[in-house]
C-alpha cells in the first residue's frame, strides 16, 4: 500500500479562486449582487431626484407642521383643523389602530362561533355556516364593505325619525333603552359622564381622564386578586385533590370594587337627545365607521372559521378518545387537552388574519371614513401635493404596524412550540 | 399455563352469522331529523334560529328578487314598471341595467367588434394551463404553455404580431446563449443569456419590429389598454400579475433560502415590505410616484404601471408559497442531485424547482383567487374595475343614475362563481398531491 | 396468576351497526377477574370496535355489556365509572404532546380522580419507574421514541389503578427492536394480576401470557380456546387459514 | 415640447374625470362626452385636424395632478379649481377658466332649511380630495357653526347618501349640485341654497414650462369663446371662414393674416376648434345646458355682453 | 475480486465536526481500488457522516481526503471532478419522483457527463438489465417496490460509470423480503471488481462480499479486519458487544 498521491502544493491566492472556490464563491456573488441592487437603487433615487428637479420640487417633510384646513368626521384625539397635516396624520394612525383592533375582535368572536358552528352536528347550521364562508371568502372586500354602507344608508331611519311630533307628541320611532339610536348616519350612543370627576389632565397628545384612569386601577387590581384567588384554589386542589367552587367569588371581587367606585364617582350616562339636525350629548358613531367595521369583520371572520375549524379537526380524534379513555369529561377534555393544541395550530395564521384586516382597513376609502390613508395619503396629499413624502411616510408607519404584529407572532410561535426530538 | 376455568370456554362458531340490518329507529327520515337537527336542546334551539334566519332573508329579500324587470331603458322605466305590476310601493331589482351594459361589467370600452379576442384568449388560458392543472390534458400540449403569454399579449392588445414574436425571439436568443455559455458554468451562462436578452429587449425589438413589419405587415387591429375594463381588467390584471411574478418569486424564494447572508437579506426586506403594506398604498405608487423613479421622459400608460406594482405585490406572496414547496421537499432530493454530480442550477431547474412548483400549485391558485378579488381596488386609482370604476361609470349615465343594488349582485355573483370554482379545484388539488406524493 | 371466579366484563348478544354496516354480531363473552385474553383475527373484523365498546368509546345498539357490575347504558354516570375503571393503550399512543410526561401521567388522577397533586406525582413516578423511565419524567412525549412513548401510555392508564386493562394493537406502530420493550412490561403487568383484553398480533405474547385466545372474523367470535390449543389445533377453517398466514412467514 | 410629442404621437391624451354626467361621460360604447370633454376636443381639432384624435385618461382627484406633472396627460380637461397654490406650488398652469363655478349646499325640501347660515349641527355628505373641503371648513368656521362631515369617495356615492338622508346637506360645486338634482327622481323634492360659498374657476391646465403649449390651450378656449361673441358657430362657420366684413373674426379664421403661425400651428387651426363642437354657447347648451336633463343657466358663465364673466381677449 | 494496488481513497487524519460536536476523530483509511469495506457501528457513530465526507455532502474540517488522486478543497471544480467518479445509494432511494425510471438513469448522464442523449439511454437500459428491471423503464419511482426502487437507484449511480461506490444502509428501510433482491445486485457489483464503501447492518453480506470490515464508534475507527476474523475474534469490547447485539437476535 503505497500512497499515490503527493498534496497538491498550495499555492498562494489565484483570481479563479473567487469563481470556484467554495469559500469565496459565495463571497463574490454577494458582493456582484450587493453591486448590482445599490446600482438600481442609486438608478431609481437617480431619477427621483432628476424628476423632482425637472418638476420643481423638494423632498422635505415641512408639510407636516402646516396648518391642515380641514375637518375629520370622527376624531378619537382632539382635533380641529387648525391643527397641523402631523396631527392629521396622527388622527389616522390612531383611526386605523382603533379600527383594526375593533375588526379583530368581532371578527375573532365571530369567527371563532362560526369555526365552532360549522363542525356542530346540526345539519342545518353546518351547511349555514359553510355558506356564510364560501360566500364571504369568494366575493372582493370592497364589495362587503360597499354593501355594508349602502344597507346602513338605506334601511336604517334618518335621524328626523326619532323627532316627537309636537302635535302628537309622539316620535316615529324611539330608542332603544331610550338611549341608543340607529339613525343612517350614525348610532348614537350614550357616552359616559361622572358627576363627581376627577378631573382631567391634558396631555399634548391627548387629554387623560383621571375617571377612567382610576377605573383602569381598580379594575387591574380586581383582576390581580381573582388571579391570586385562582392561584389559591389551585393550590388547595394540590394539597387536597378537591378544588374549592370560585366562580361566585371571582364574580364579586370582579364586580363589587368597580361598581362601587363608579357610584362614588356618581356615574350616569350621557345619553343623545336630538337637537336640531342631529344628535348630542352622546357619541354619534359614525355609519362610515360601522360599515367598514362590519365588512372588515364579517370578511375576516369566514376565513378566522376556517382556521377555527382547520385547528380543531388538526387535533386528532385519538386526542379526545385518550382523553375519554380516562374518564375526563367533554368540557375538560376541551379545556386541558383540545384547547391548548389547537390554540398553537390557530393562532399563527389567526395573526395573519389580523394583519390583513389592518392592511385592509385602508379601504376605508370606499366610504370615506378618514384613518391614516384618508388623512395622511389622502387629504393632506392632495392639499399639499406632496405624493413622494406623504406616500412614503404612509408606507412606513403601515410597515411599522404590521412588522409589530408579526414580531408578537415570532415571539408567540418561539414560546409555544412543541417539543420535539 | 390454562387452568380448568380456562379450557371450559373453547368455543368453535360452526355457523356464521349473516349481516342483519340495522334496528328500526337506526335509519330513515326520522332518525336523521332526530340526530341532525333535534338532538338536544342546544340543537334545536340552533335549528330553530337557523331557520328564523333564512325566513328573515327570504322575506326580505325575495320579493325584490321576485319582480326584477327585465327590459328597460333606465332605471325610472323600471321603477314605472315596478309600480305598475306590484302596484304602489313595490320594489323590485332593475336587472335592465345588467342586460343593458352587460358588456360593459364584461370587457370595459373594448371595441364590441373584437370581443372575440378576449373570449378566445380566456378559452386558449385552459389550453395553456391545462397540461399543469388538469390530468386529463395530454401532456404533450405543454409546449402550447410558454406560449400562450405571448399570444394572449397580441390577441388582447391586437399590432403587429411581431412585437410579441420578437420579445419570444429573444427568450430563445437567450436560451442560446445560455446553452453555449453554460458549459463554462451556469452563473456565467445565466448572465450571459440574460445580459443578450436584455439588449436584445432593448435595442433589437423596436427597429427588428418595424422593419419585420413594413416587410410583412401581419397585424390586427390595436386596442389601447384605456379600453379595458370590467372583468377583463381585473382577469387581465389578475392572471398576468400572477404569470409575470413567478419567475420572480421563485428568485425570492431561492434567494429567502440561500445561505448567502446579502441575498437573503435583500429577498426577506423586499417579501416583508410588500407584504406588510396594503395593496391600495402600492396602487397610489403606481398611479403616483412610479413615474418619479424612472428616467425623465418615460411614461407608461396606468394599466402597465399598475401591472407592474401588482406583479411585485403577488411575487411577495408567490415567494411564500414557492418557499413552502421547496420546504416540503425532502432533504434526500438535494443530496442525490449533489451525489450525482449536478450543481447548484441544473439541480434547481431539473429537480427542486419541478417538484416544488407542483406542490405549490394549490397555494398559486389562492393567491390568484386573493389577486383577482384585489384587483377590485384599481378603481381607487381611476381604472374601471367591474366592482367599482363600471357601475360608477354607468350610474354617470343619465338613464341609470341611482342604480345601486343590481351591480352589485350581478359583479358579486360572478366572483363568487369564478372563485369558488377555483378555490374547489385547488382543494381537488391539494388532495390529489396528498395522495400522489411517493 | 389466578383467574378468580369474579366476573370483570360480561358482554351478551350484542350488536353493533356503522350506519347499515354490521360490524359486530352477536358478540357473548364473559371475562373472570385476572383473565388475561388476546384477541386476534383479520383486519376490518371488529377487534378494535369491540374493545371500544367496552369503554364506550362506541355505542352498541343491541345487546348488553356489563363492566364490573356497571351496565353500559346513555347514562353519563355509569360511563364515567366504567371509564374510571378501565384503562386504555393505543396502537398509536395518543399522548398529550403540550404536556410533558410527568402531567400527562398526573393530569387524569388529579381532575378525575381529585388526588391530590402531590401524591398523583409520587403514583406516577411509581408507574415511570416501574416502566423504568422515570427519567424522562420532565421530556415532552415528541422527545421520547415510539417505545418509551407507548410504555408511557401505559404508565399514564395504571396512574388512575384501573382494575381493567384494554390495549388496542400496543405494538404495531413501533420498530422492531422497541416492541420488545413493550411486551416486557405488559408481560410484568401480567404477572400482576391485572385483567387484560389485548387486541394483538404477537403471538409469542399470546402463548407467553394469555388465558385465552378469541378468534374475530366478520364480527364475530370464531373460536376461542386456550392459547395451546389455539395455535396446535385450530378448530375452524377460518382460524387455520389466518393462522398459516400469521405464523407462515 | 408638448406640441411635437402630440404631433409626432397623432394623439392628444387628455386627462378627464371618471364619470360627471354633463362634464365628462363615457356612454354605453365608450364614447365620451360632455363639457370637459369637448375642450379636449377642440384642441385636438386645432393640433391634429381631428377632434376624435383624443385619448381619454380618467384621473380621481388624488390621481389628476400628478398625472399631469408626470406627463402621462398632455392637458388636464377635468373640472379643477384654479387656486393660487396649485398654480404656484404644484407647477400647474391654469390656462382659461372655461366655468365659472361656486360651492353650494343642496337640501331637502322638506327639511325647511332655506339659508346655509341654517345649516348649525348639520351633517354634510362631501367628497374627499377636493378644494370644497377647506371651503366647507372655512365657512362654518367664519359664520360661527358646527357640522359633521360625512366623508364619500364619489360623488354617486355622495348623492346615494344624500338620497338615502345621511346628510342634511350635499356639498359640490353648484354645477354638480344641478346636475345631480337633476338626476333625481323627485327633483322638486330638494333645493339647492342660495348661498354660495366659494369661487371655483373651474380651467383646463397643462404643465408649467411650456408656454407654446399654454398658450394654444388657452387661446382655444378664448377662441371658442370669442366665436361665441361674434356670433361664429358650427352652422355658419363655413360660410364665414371665406371672409367676413369684421376683421377680428377674419384673424381668427385665419382668411386675415396668419395668427396661426405664432403658436406653431396652421391658419386653419380655430376653424376647426370650432367646427369641432360649435362655438361655447354651443357646447354649452349641449352638455350641460337649460335644454338638457342637467339643466344649467348660463348665469356667470354669460358672455360679458350679457352680464356674465365671459371674456375673450382680443385677437390682434 | 482482485485488489490492485492503486489507491482509490486516501483518508489521512481526518476530523470533522457538526458545530461543537467532535463527530469524526482522526480517522485515516486507505481504500486500494477494487476493494470492498462494509462500515458497521452503532448509530450516531459517524458512519454516515463518514462516506458522505467521501463525495463532499459534508464537509470536513481538518486533515485530507484524496479520492482517485483528487483531493477534497474547497475547488469546487475538483468536488465537481470527485462527484463524477463517485456514485451513491441512499438509504430512502432519494430517486427523483417527477420523472420516469428511465429519465432518473439518464438525467446526470446528459447533464453532466454531456453524453448525448440516444447513448444515454442506451447506458441506462444496460444496467437496468443488469438490476433485473428493464421493463419498468417508463414507470415512475412511485409505482415501484422499495427494492425496485433501491435497485433502480444503484442503476442510477452506475450509469455516471463510477469508478467507487458509496452505500449508506442500503437496505435498511426496505421490507424484509425486499433486501435480498438489493443484497444481490450489490453483490454482483462486487463480483465485477467495484470499489465499494458500504454501511450496513447485513452481517451476512459482510461475509459474503467485504475485503475488509471497519468497525465505527464514537466516531473513530475502533478496529478494522478482514470479516472472517472480524466476526470470529473481535479484539475491542466495543466491537464484541456490538457484535453480540446484532447477531444475539
Ligand atoms: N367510524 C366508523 N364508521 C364506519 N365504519 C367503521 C368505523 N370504524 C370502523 N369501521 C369499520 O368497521 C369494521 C371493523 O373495524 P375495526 O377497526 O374494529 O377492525 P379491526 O379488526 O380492529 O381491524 P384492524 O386490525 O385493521 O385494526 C371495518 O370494516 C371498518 O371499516
Ligand atoms: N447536520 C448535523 N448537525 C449536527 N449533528 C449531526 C448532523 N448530522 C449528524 N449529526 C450527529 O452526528 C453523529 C453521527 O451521525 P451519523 O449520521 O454519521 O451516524 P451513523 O453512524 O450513520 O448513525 P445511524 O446508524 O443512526 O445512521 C450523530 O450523533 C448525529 O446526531
Ligand atoms: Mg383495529
Ligand atoms: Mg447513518
Amino acid at each position: 500500500m503505497t500512497t499515490a498521491h503527493d498534496a497538491p502544493e498550495h499555492s498562494g491566492f489565484r483570481l479563479s479562486q473567487l469563481i470556484y472556490d467554495t469559500r469565496y464563491r459565495s463571497l463574490t456573488i454577494q458582493v456582484v449582487v450587493f453591486f448590482l441592487v445599490m446600482a438600481f437603487v442609486g438608478w431609481l433615487v437617480d431619477n427621483t431626484i432628476q424628476n423632482l428637479n425637472a418638476l420643481g420640487k423638494d423632498f422635505n417633510f415641512g408639510f407636516l407642521w402646516q396648518r391642515a384646513g380641514y375637518d375629520i368626521g370622527n376624531a378619537l384625539i382632539p382635533y380641529n383643523n387648525d391643527m397641523t397635516h402631523g396631527r392629521a396624520m396622527l388622527v389616522g394612525l390612531v383611526n386605523t389602530l382603533w379600527i383594526s383592533f375593533l375588526g379583530c375582535v368581532a371578527a375573532t368572536i365571530l369567527g371563532v362561533v362560526v369555526g365552532v358552528l360549522r363542525l356542530s352536528k346540526n345539519w342545518l347550521v353546518a351547511r349555514m355556516m359553510t355558506i356564510y364562508v364560501e360566500v364571504f371568502r369568494n366575493i372582493p372586500l370592497l364589495l362587503w364593505i360597499l354593501v355594508a354602507i349602502a344597507l346602513l344608508t338605506e334601511v336604517a331611519p334618518s335621524p328626523n325619525a326619532y323627532k316627537i311630533n309636537p302635535e302628537t307628541g309622539e316620535a316615529k320611532l324611539s330608542m332603544v333603552f331610550e338611549s341608543i339610536a340607529f339613525t343612517n348616519r350614525y348610532t348614537a350612543i350614550p357616552s359616559i359622564h361622572f358627576d363627581r370627576s376627577l378631573g382631567v389632565i391634558d396631555t399634548a397628545f391627548m387629554p387623560i381622564s383621571l375617571n377612567v384612569l382610576a377605573i383602569a386601577v381598580v379594575l387591574g387590581l380586581c383582576f390581580w386578586i381573582n388571579k391570586r384567588l385562582l392561584a389559591h384554589a389551585g393550590r388547595v386542589q394540590e394539597a387536597t385533590g378537591k378544588r374549592p367552587t370560585t366562580w361566585w367569588k371571582s364574580a364579586l371581587i370582579l364586580v363589587v370594587p368597580t361598581l362601587a367606585l363608579l357610584i362614588a364617582l356618581g356615574f350616569n350616562p350621557d345619553e343623545p337627545v336630538l337637537k336640531g339636525f342631529n344628535f348630542t350629548g352622546g357619541t354619534n358613531v359614525s355609519n362610515s365607521f360601522v360599515a367598514l367595521w362590519a365588512g372588515l369583520s364579517l370578511y375576516t371572520a369566514a376565513f378566522i372559521a376556517e382556521i377555527v375549524r382547520a385547528g380543531i379537526l388538526a387535533i386528532s380524534k385519538g386526542q379526545t378518545e385518550a382523553a375519554y379513555a380516562l374518564g375526563l369529561r367533554p368540557n375538560r377534555t376541551m379545556n386541558l387537552v383540545i384547547l391548548p393544541q389547537a390554540l398553537r395550530v390557530i393562532i399563527p395564521p389567526l395573526i395573519s388574519q389580523y394583519l390583513n384586516l389592518t392592511k385592509n382597513s385602508s379601504l376605508a376609502i370606499a366610504v370615506g371614513y378618514l384613518e391614516l390613508r384618508g388623512t395622511l395619503g389622502g387629504i393632506t396629499l392632495n392639499q399639499t401635493g406632496r405624493e413622494l413624502e406623504a406616500i412614503t411616510l404612509m408606507m412606513l408607519l403601515y410597515l411599522a404596524i404590521s412588522l409589530t404584529i408579526s414580531g408578537v407572532m415570532n415571539v408567540y410561535n418561539n414560546r409555544v412550540k412543541l417539543k420535539e426530538r | 399455563m390454562s387452568d380448568t376455568h380456562a379450557e371450559s370456554v373453547a368455543y368453535v362458531r360452526d355457523t356464521m352469522l349473516k349481516p342483519q340490518p340495522a334496528p328500526a329507529g337506526e335509519s330513515g327520515a326520522i332518525r336523521w331529523l332526530r340526530e341532525n337537527l333535534f338532538s338536544g336542546w342546544l340543537n334545536t334551539l340552533l335549528t330553530v334560529l337557523g331557520v328564523l334566519t333564512i325566513y328573515f332573508f327570504v322575506s326580505h329579500f325575495a320579493s325584490w328578487f321576485l319582480h326584477g324587470v327585465w327590459k328597460a331603458d333606465s332605471l325610472a322605466e323600471c321603477r314605472k314598471i315596478i309600480t305598475a305590476e306590484y302596484g304602489q310601493g313595490a320594489t323590485g331589482a332593475c336587472w335592465a341595467v345588467i342586460r343593458d351594459r352587460w358588456h360593459q361589467f364584461i370587457f370595459g370600452f373594448y371595441q364590441r367588434e373584437l370581443y372575440w379576442r378576449p373570449v378566445l384568449t380566456f378559452l386558449l388560458l385552459f389550453v395553456a394551463v391545462g397540461p399543469v392543472l388538469f390530468q386529463w390534458v395530454p401532456k404533450k400540449l405543454i409546449w402550447f404553455t410558454p406560449i400562450y403569454p405571448f399570444l394572449a399579449v397580441w390577441l388582447l392588445w391586437g399590432g403587429s404580431v411581431w412585437g410579441p414574436i420578437l420579445v419570444a425571439v429573444g427568450f430563445v436568443l437567450a436560451w442560446i446563449v445560455f446553452s453555449l455559455v453554460g458549459r463554462y458554468g451556469s452563473i456565467a451562462g445565466f448572465s450571459a443569456g440574460a445580459i443578450v436578452a436584455i439588449l436584445f429587449w432593448m435595442f433589437g425589438v423596436s427597429p427588428l419590429a418595424g422593419i419585420l413589419h413594413a416587410a410583412i405587415p401581419l397585424g390586427i387591429e390595436p386596442v389601447e389598454s384605456a379600453k379595458f375594463g370590467g372583468f377583463l381588467l381585473a382577469i387581465t390584471l389578475g392572471a398576468g400579475g400572477i404569470v409575470m411574478s413567478l419567475p420572480l418569486g421563485v428568485v425570492l424564494a431561492l434567494g429567502r433560502q440561500s445561505d448567502m447572508f446579502l441575498i437573503k437579506t435583500f429577498s426577506v426586506v423586499f417579501i416583508e415590505f410588500i407584504r406588510g403594506v396594503p395593496l391600495i398604498t402600492l396602487l397610489f405608487v403606481a398611479s403616483l410616484l412610479l413615474n418619479y423613479f424612472l428616467p425623465p421622459g418615460t411614461n407608461f400608460d396606468i394599466i402597465l404601471r399598475v401591472m407592474i406594482l401588482v406583479t411585485m405585490f403577488s411575487a411577495a406572496y408567490i415567494a411564500e408559497v414557492v418557499r413552502g414547496g421547496l420546504a416540503a421537499l425532502p432533504r434526500g432530493q438535494y443530496e442525490a442531485a449533489d451525489a450525482l454530480g449536478l450543481d447548484y442550477w441544473k439541480a434547481q431547474r431539473l429537480i427542486i424547482l419541478p417538484q416544488a412548483l407542483k406542490i405549490s400549485i394549490p397555494g398559486i391558485v389562492s393567491t390568484f383567487i386573493g389577486m383577482f378579488k384585489d384587483t377590485t381596488l384599481v378603481a381607487f386609482v381611476g381604472l374601471f374595475d367591474p366592482l367599482k370604476g363600471i357601475p360608477d361609470f354607468i350610474r354617470a349615465d343619465f338613464a341609470w343614475k341611482g342604480i345601486y343594488w343590481e351591480p352589485f349582485v350581478f359583479v358579486g355573483a360572478i366572483f363568487f362563481i369564478l372563485n369558488f370554482a377555483m378555490s374547489r379545484y385547488s382543494m381537488h388539488l391539494e388532495n390529489r398531491l396528498q395522495r400522489d406524493h411517493r | 396468576m389466578a383467574v378468580s371466579d369474579e366476573v370483570a366484563i360480561q358482554i351478551e348478544n350484542m350488536n353493533k351497526w356503522y350506519g347499515q354496516f354490521h360490524v359486530l354480531r352477536d358478540i357473548d363473552l364473559t371475562v373472570q377477574r385476572g383473565e388475561r385474553i388476546v384477541i386476534a383475527g383479520p383486519s376490518g373484523s371488529g377487534k378494535s370496535t369491540l374493545i371500544r365498546c367496552i369503554n364506550r368509546l362506541e355505542e352498541h345498539q343491541a345487546g348488553k355489556i356489563v363492566v364490573d357490575g356497571i351496565e353500559l347504558t346513555n347514562d353519563l354516570k355509569n360511563i364515567d365509572k366504567v371509564r374510571r375503571e378501565v384503562g386504555m393503550v393505543f396502537q398509536h399512543f395518543n399522548l398529550f404532546p403540550h404536556l410533558t410526561i410527568l402531567e400527562n401521567l398526573t393530569l387524569a388522577p388529579i381532575w378525575v380522580r381529585k388526588t391530590p397533586k402531590k401524591e398523583a406525582i409520587e403514583t406516577a413516578m411509581h408507574f415511570l419507574e416501574k416502566v423504568k423511565i422515570p427519567e424522562q419524567a420532565d421530556k415532552y412525549p415528541g422527545q421520547l421514541s415510539g417505545g418509551q412513548q407507548q410504555r408511557v401510555a401505559i404508565a399514564r392508564s395504571l396512574c388512575m389503578k384501573p382494575r381493567i386493562m384494554l390495549f388496542d394493537e400496543p405494538t404495531s406502530a413501533l420498530d422492531p427492536e422497541m416492541i420488545k420493550e413493550v411486551l416486557d412490561t405488559m408481560i410484568e403487568l401480567a404477572e400482576e394480576g391485572m385483567t387484560m383484553l389485548c387486541v394483538t398480533h404477537e403471538m409469542g405474547f399470546a402463548q407467553a401470557v394469555a388465558n385465552r385466545v378469541i378468534f374475530m372474523a366478520d364480527g364475530q367470535i370464531v373460536e376461542q380456546n386456550n392459547p395451546h390449543d389455539f395455535f396446535n389445533n385450530p378448530q375452524s377453517e377460518r382460524t387455520k387459514q389466518f393462522l398459516s398466514q400469521i405464523l407462515g412467514h | 415640447a408638448t406640441l411635437d410629442d402630440v404631433k409626432s404621437r397623432g394623439e392628444l391624451i387628455c386627462g378627464v374625470n371618471t364619470g360627471l354626467v354633463g362634464f365628462a361621460a363615457p356612454d354605453a360604447n365608450g364614447n365620451w362626452s360632455g363639457f370637459d370633454v369637448a375642450v379636449c376636443q377642440a384642441v385636438a381639432a386645432a393640433v391634429l385636424g381631428d377632434p376624435s384624435k383624443v385619448k381619454y385618461v380618467p384621473t380621481t382627484g388624488q390621481t389628476r395632478f400628478t398625472a399631469l406633472g408626470s406627463g402621462e396627460v398632455d392637458l388636464l380637461a377635468r373640472n379643477t379649481t384654479w387656486t393660487y397654490s396649485r398654480d404656484t406650488d404644484l407647477k400647474l398652469q391654469f390656462t382659461a377658466t372655461n366655468y365659472y363655478d361656486g360651492q353650494g349646499f343642496m337640501v331637502r325640501k322638506d327639511s325647511g332649511v332655506t339659508s346655509a347660515k341654517e345649516l348649525d349641527g348639520a351633517s354634510i355628505c362631501i367628497q374627499t380630495g377636493t378644494t370644497t373641503e377647506l371651503n366647507l371648513a372655512d365657512y362654518f368656521k367664519a359664520n360661527n357653526m358646527s357640522y359633521q362631515p360625512i366623508t364619500v369617495d364619489s360623488n354617486a356615492e355622495g348623492e346615494q347618501q344624500f338620497l338615502a338622508g345621511a346628510c342634511d346637506a350635499y356639498t359640490t360645486d353648484a354645477s354638480g349640485l344641478a346636475a345631480t338634482r337633476a338626476a333625481f327622481a323627485n327633483p322638486q323634492d330638494y333645493v339647492i341654497l342660495p348661498e354660495i360659498i366659494s369661487k371655483e374657476p373651474l380651467a383646463p391646465a397643462v404643465r408649467q414650462g411650456d408656454d407654446q403649449w399654454t398658450d394654444i390651450v388657452r387661446w382655444t378656449i378664448f377662441g371658442l369663446i370669442a366665436a361665441e361673441e361674434y356670433g361664429v358657430t358650427s352652422a355658419n362657420i363655413d360660410e364665414l371662414a371665406k371672409g367676413t366684413e369684421n376683421p377680428e373674426v377674419n384673424r381668427m379664421l385665419g382668411t386675415e393674416g396668419d395668427l396661426g403661425a405664432m403658436l406653431g400651428l396652421d391658419k386653419q387651426w380655430l376653424v376647426r376648434a370650432i367646427k369641432a363642437n360649435g362655438n361655447y354657447g354651443e357646447i354649452f347648451a349641449a352638455t350641460i345646458g337649460e335644454q338638457t336633463p342637467i339643466g344649467l343657466a348660463r348665469g356667470l358663465n354669460a358672455q360679458w355682453t350679457q352680464g356674465g364673466l365671459l371674456y375673450a381677449p382680443p385677437f390682434r
